[in-house]
């Protein structure tokens, strides 16, 4: 038996003993655990699994056991998820920390930072949020005003972030703030601060969808020891550039993901429009379904090709952003096309009148129109698409 | 034909911008909503709407009504679309006064035009019974029993109609769904016995109900028209009706546009307005180009009603079915346009994105109406 | 019986005289009169109408009667036409001369060049071309490179337009050179001279829809007198963007004019798809060719209000570019639609198998998509709706 | 499945591209054209092809064929695509072979495969009557008289009818035009009495043919399969051509995207390359995104058509529909892309807009497969 047979089979021993039957279930979106200062376990078994997950380090397995990782190999961790998967198993803790402010810590943090900051996300002691966007800096990023000024002793933080997920319920964020305002790119740094400072506040955003977790978060002279800044002073951008890439992907997955909540386009058309033998009664509808559907076919095939190109070491660079541009503004097309086949019943708002998929079709149209903007707008994606993969000049 | 306001229609233009923008602008509509109010709509506007004549004016000057005709109403309804004003003026100015004022009979006529152009009168058509618009589908059955009609059935989406006073009925008295022959129209109190009127919320804000109808007794003289013909008299108001919402239509997606492009000269990203963005002008270039067609069509469509012409079915059809492509379109594009501002409820453009796909829906979408169009045109 | 109501008479009881029956019938394209060295008037009466028009001064109608002309007035002009439209006489001269380079001459040229040139465009004895793009300048064609140079006595030209219609056929060329290559658009003059020049060869392109008006052509070492340059040296821009605004509307219409010799979508779709009780049978290109008709329906009743708007002083400015953009667009479309409608029918290059209305459509079909292209992109179209009907910055 | 090329297919890609540029680039075509060559297409250069094992891709090695499979012609195909290469590769490699090597009775399998495979021998498969694609919609009757068929009728736009060598013959044995059921497949020699072959001009420059068939007798070995059950055999057959074809597409509206994209770049007009103005950036994108998706479901085709998936027909219809679409958005690009040089025949580009109109149309439009694929899924 190899190594990786070794591990492979302790490893589905310990979760079958370990994990509990409950827990592997499929998920419903409000029984996550985020951990943090006011972590909740809707579901009482999952405090139990984040505690053994936890006490293996497998929340972050990966990660040097010194800062509560598993110090698995990436082959290791591999197994994991293929025996978490097997299995069913959730997962035991969700969060920005873990999937986003971690990596950079441990490439870029200092070794106080990485032994404060790591060993609390492993365990879920605080939950993070990230502070990037502002009023004025949206697709134009760098052009945040977010101001830190150095007071000796301590970084004054004065400004506004918008669009940060759940910073009405996060412990502490990363940041990008302004360290110099001659120049652009070159005068961002990345900091990090409790969200329990004085002068923070959070408010949630109200969306054309209905509430949300985002929120417009306000600092008016909040005061940042300074030993919380990540990297060189004016380097943040750097950092920043390489979450966004990562950011890019999540969302082109989070609109997937959104969009398979509610009914194929199909079943909706066959539902409002009725079928004779099977066939979905408008013939011009129908076209339009099968146009859809079929385009859906063809972008699945696309990710998967990519992902195998990938495999065989032939990938082609600047994808990311083709997926973010056609999944998203796929995943519009597809709640319009569902508008059009149920007409007024995808139209309601709460209440009277509707069953729940009508109205979650209905609030889910109208968060689709984010999915084109948020991680970058499709313009960008498109920018980048003509620059990287095609090379047309500025 | 003449594709240019007269001077009357211009002053009912200045007026009603200048009312909408002071008295309903879109703020009002919010409050509504905020509140949720009971109504759905300002009942002391809709006093001075009446006051300015706008409820009556379909309704001849000999029943109290201005007259302005459908060119008039038109200019009334576009400002409105413009702050996305609530109000009765489609279900009752729009719609019942035409019907009422052409086909009632001279009781009917003496007993409600009066009160429906002085706006102390509201009206509802009860039409559709399913979430898209189908007219020929119509299932509830009106039976004659001992001299008097009793209907049996349900209707959805009424626009109005748990405000209405009346309910103007499509009842099917021969016949089967399918067929618009054998309809009749009724003329129900809302207070009458059996019927149950639950509101619906829908995403634009507006008013409109579901209607249950439980042997719902009515007297002869509630028939509008001769029986089994009433889609012969409701199809020319449902023209009327079409080209009037795609008047408000067209309203709401200028003012989308407009409030897009001032953005687009606002906003700044990477040092310049984004309205210098090539991609981003040929954008807002091609939307033009569709609200400027869009403006003929309702334009000519509002005229040839006025005139009785033969081409007015043609012409509502084109106009309902360009203000529904054209609001799909102008909407999309406003809040992509405007990014993450678009997406909050805060910013105003995501009302006229809610508001826009149900009027789309309403009377017909453009699916509907380019079917239409092509059998009027014999192909 | 005022001045206007006699001159009305008078014109249509000449008009009644004058004009042959057989010049009262609709046109084709052949039998239209160019005029110049090499006249040909397939029709015979059509040179009798053009000789007696020669006569009155109204292939020309508002110019003045010294150049030729008939010396009326814009009412009288309106008159003529519309007496000549209520017979439904013929046009009895065409050319650049008289709708491009006359109304030029009369506001820039010298006294010297009207008196030479206006009375032979009036009597036909002298065709023109216009040299206007190059190679290297279409949509920026201020940066045109045919060099002017002065040599004392003489300008020498050397250089090569494109797209110059009728090259071939001409006898005179008015042509933008380059005079200064410090300045860009302060740089350009407009300049006259004879094709028979040395030096000058027009070599006909052929389109991918077949031979064309088109010509490529070059000059080299041409010798053109000093005083056929009209109106200030460098300041022939002035002149080029009077004339390219005239040229946009008139491509216009030809797209127009040009869709309108083949049947309509409606017609052709019946034909190929077959319908059942008057229906097209195919619902879902009924739908595209709804559509398609709805369109132009709209597109026509917006022509109808713009003209109603600029007759009651109402007219907004720039839509002349909105036509422009629309109308050739509209008419690509027209064309793959028919094509889908048509199948192999409308993809016919010549010979057997084919009838002539399918050949005409397939040549149609390629053709159009130069709509787009000539007079303007549509790409220059949408820039100067964005720039000066939206307002939106450069 | 695999959606990468294996080293097989990667081997003959790099062939194709060589054997293409080098031998049949676009003045290929064009020399055909311009010469109004009596064959249309290089029969020394088929000889070659030949040779390199392409004619026989379809065929078993057991009768001299190379059984690269689908995915192997596949990648041939695109890169014919690429330089709008005309040859018998359609009509007898991707068409007459696979159906001879699984329907043909072993006497048609010996006596035609090998030749086949050698490129000896041209065919041609005579299915629509129409100008559109439609199988069912077949009237060219087969009757049996003293044991043989006499064919009588016409079939249109005949890929390669008029150099084939063998025609088969998509004929009614049964039942009436608008039915798949009651076809039958006959092999008739070009040389048949009675069979009449019209080449037809088509603005792509290839070779297609109207065939008229006046009592054409042939005897029953010329029958493929059992009578009657035509379409059966037939379908996965058409399948592979709309995948191959949809190859071949694929080839064509890539070069034609490369070389616009070329010209983006190197195009300067006001001082910059025309490839810097991002609304021509945003449309290059857009048409990028196409063409991968296209490319995904051509890949995914072939696989699934090699390895006889259930999914081969769902695949097929997906692969041509969306090379239809792609070809269509790319081809009318390219050409405005490229101004008024795009519009002359001297420039290549026009090429690609001509050949892909007349691929769109063979086998099925993007429609007619569209409808197909909501047939297969059930909606």
């Amino acid at each position: 038996m190899t190594t990786e047979d070794e591990f492979r089979a302790d490893t589905r021993a310990w979760l079958e003993a370990q994990c509990p039957l409950s827990m592997r279930t499929p998920m419903p979106e409000d029984e996550r655990v985020w951990g943090g200062r006011h972590a909740s376990f809707r579901h009482p078994d999952s405090r139990v699994w984040f505690e053994r997950m936890v006490g293996r380090g497998w929340t972050v397995p990966t990660w040097p056991r010194e800062y509560g990782g598993g110090g698995l190999s990436a082959a290791e961790a591999i197994v994991l998820k293929e025996e978490m998967q097997r299995l069913g198993c959730r997962t035991p803790l969700f969060g920005f920390g873990i999937s986003m402010l971690g990596p950079v810590l441990l490439k870029y943090g200092s070794p106080a930072q990485k032994a404060e900051h790591l060993p609390k996300i492993a365990r879920g002691e605080i939950r993070w949020c990230q502070g990037y966007s502002e009023p004025g800096a949206g697709s134009d990023l760098a052009s945040l005003q977010t101001k830190c000024e150095d007071r000796g002793d301590h970084w004054l933080v004065n400004g506004q972030k918008v669009w940060t997920s759940y910073a009405h319920l996060a412990d502490w964020i990363f940041c990008l703030v302004r360290t110099d305002t001659g120049a652009k790119h070159g005068g961002i740094s990345f900091l990090l601060f409790d969200m329990a400072s004085a002068g923070v506040e959070a408010r949630p955003i109200k969306l054309i969808s209905g509430a949300s977790a985002f929120c417009e978060t306000f600092f008016t002279n909040v005061r940042v020891p300074k030993d919380q800044l990540v990297g060189r002073l004016n380097d943040g951008w750097t950092i920043a550039k390489e979450l966004l890439q990562h950011e890019r992907g999540m969302i082109s997955e989070i609109g997937r993901a959104i969009g398979a909540t509610v009914p194929s386009v199909d079943v909706v058309a066959q539902r409002y429009l009725g079928d004779v033998d099977g066939r979905i009664v408008d013939p011009v509808l129908r076209d339009a379904v099968a146009r859809h559907v079929m385009d859906d076919h063809a972008f699945q095939l696309t990710l998967r090709r990519a992902a195998e190109e990938s495999e065989a070491g032939a990938a082609s660079g600047g994808l990311s952003s083709m997926f973010k541009y056609y999944g998203t503004e796929q995943n519009k097309r597809k709640f319009e096309l569902i508008l059009k086949c149920a007409g007024h019943a995808a139209l309601g708002w709460e209440g009277a009148g509707f069953d729940e998929s009508e109205l979650l079709a209905c609030r889910t149209w109208l968060r689709s129109k984010g999915n084109s903007i948020e991680g970058g707008t499709s313009e960008i994606q498109l920018n980048v698409i003509a620059k990287r993969v095609l090379g047309l000049p500025d | 034909m003449s594709m240019v306001l007269n001077d009357e229609q211009r002053m009912l233009q200045a007026a009603a911008r200048d009312f909408f923008t002071t008295r309903l602008p879109v703020g009002a509509l919010r409050r509504l909503r905020d509140t949720q109010d009971a109504d759905g709509f300002d009942r002391a506007a809709w006093r001075e709407m009446a006051d300015l004549g706008w409820a009556g004016v379909l309704v001849p000057e000999a029943h109290g009504g201005s007259d302005f005709g459908y060119a008039g109403l038109g200019q009334i309804l576009e400002e409105g679309g413009r702050t996305l004003a609530a109000s009765p003026l489609v279900a009752t100015a729009l719609i019942a006064a035409p019907l009422l004022a052409r086909a009632g009979t001279a009781a009917q006529q003496d007993r409600l035009l009066g009160p429906l152009a002085a706006g102390e009168r509201l009206f509802a058509l009860a039409l559709d019974e399913g979430p898209r618009h189908a007219p020929a589908q119509t299932a509830l059955r009106a039976t004659g029993v001992d001299g008097a009609w009793v209907l049996n059935g349900v209707k959805r989406f009424v626009l109005d109609g748990h405000v209405a006073d009346e309910i103007i009925v499509v009842a099917r008295t021969a016949g089967s769904p399918g067929s618009t022959d054998g309809l009749s129209l009724l003329l129900v109190p809302a207070n009458a016995p059996g019927l149950v009127r639950t509101r619906v919320s829908l995403v634009d804000s507006r008013n409109v109900a579901d209607l249950e109808f439980r042997d719902v007794r009515v007297e002869p003289p509630a028939l509008i028209g001769a029986p089994h013909t009433g889609y012969a008299l409701l199809e020319p108001v449902l023209d009327g009706a079409c080209a009037g919402l795609a008047a408000e239509m067209l309203g709401s997606a200028q003012e989308a546009f407009d409030r897009t492009l001032d953005y687009l000269k606002l906003r700044q990203q990477f040092g310049v307005a984004i309205g210098s963005f090539q991609a981003l002008k040929h954008r807002a270039a091609q939307m033009l180009c569709e609200l400027e067609l869009t403006r003929s069509a309702v334009l000519a469509a509002l005229v040839a009603l006025d005139a009785r012409r033969d081409d007015a079915a043609l012409l509502a059809s084109l106009a309902k079915a360009k203000a529904c492509d054209t609001a799909e379109l102008v909407s999309n594009e406003a809040v992509q346009m405007h990014g993450g501002i678009g997406m909050t409820d805060a910013a105003d453009i995501g009302l006229f994105l809610k508001r826009a796909r149900v009027a789309q829906q309403s009377f017909g979408d453009a699916g509907f109406h380019r079917a239409r169009y092509a059998r009027l045109k014999g192909f």
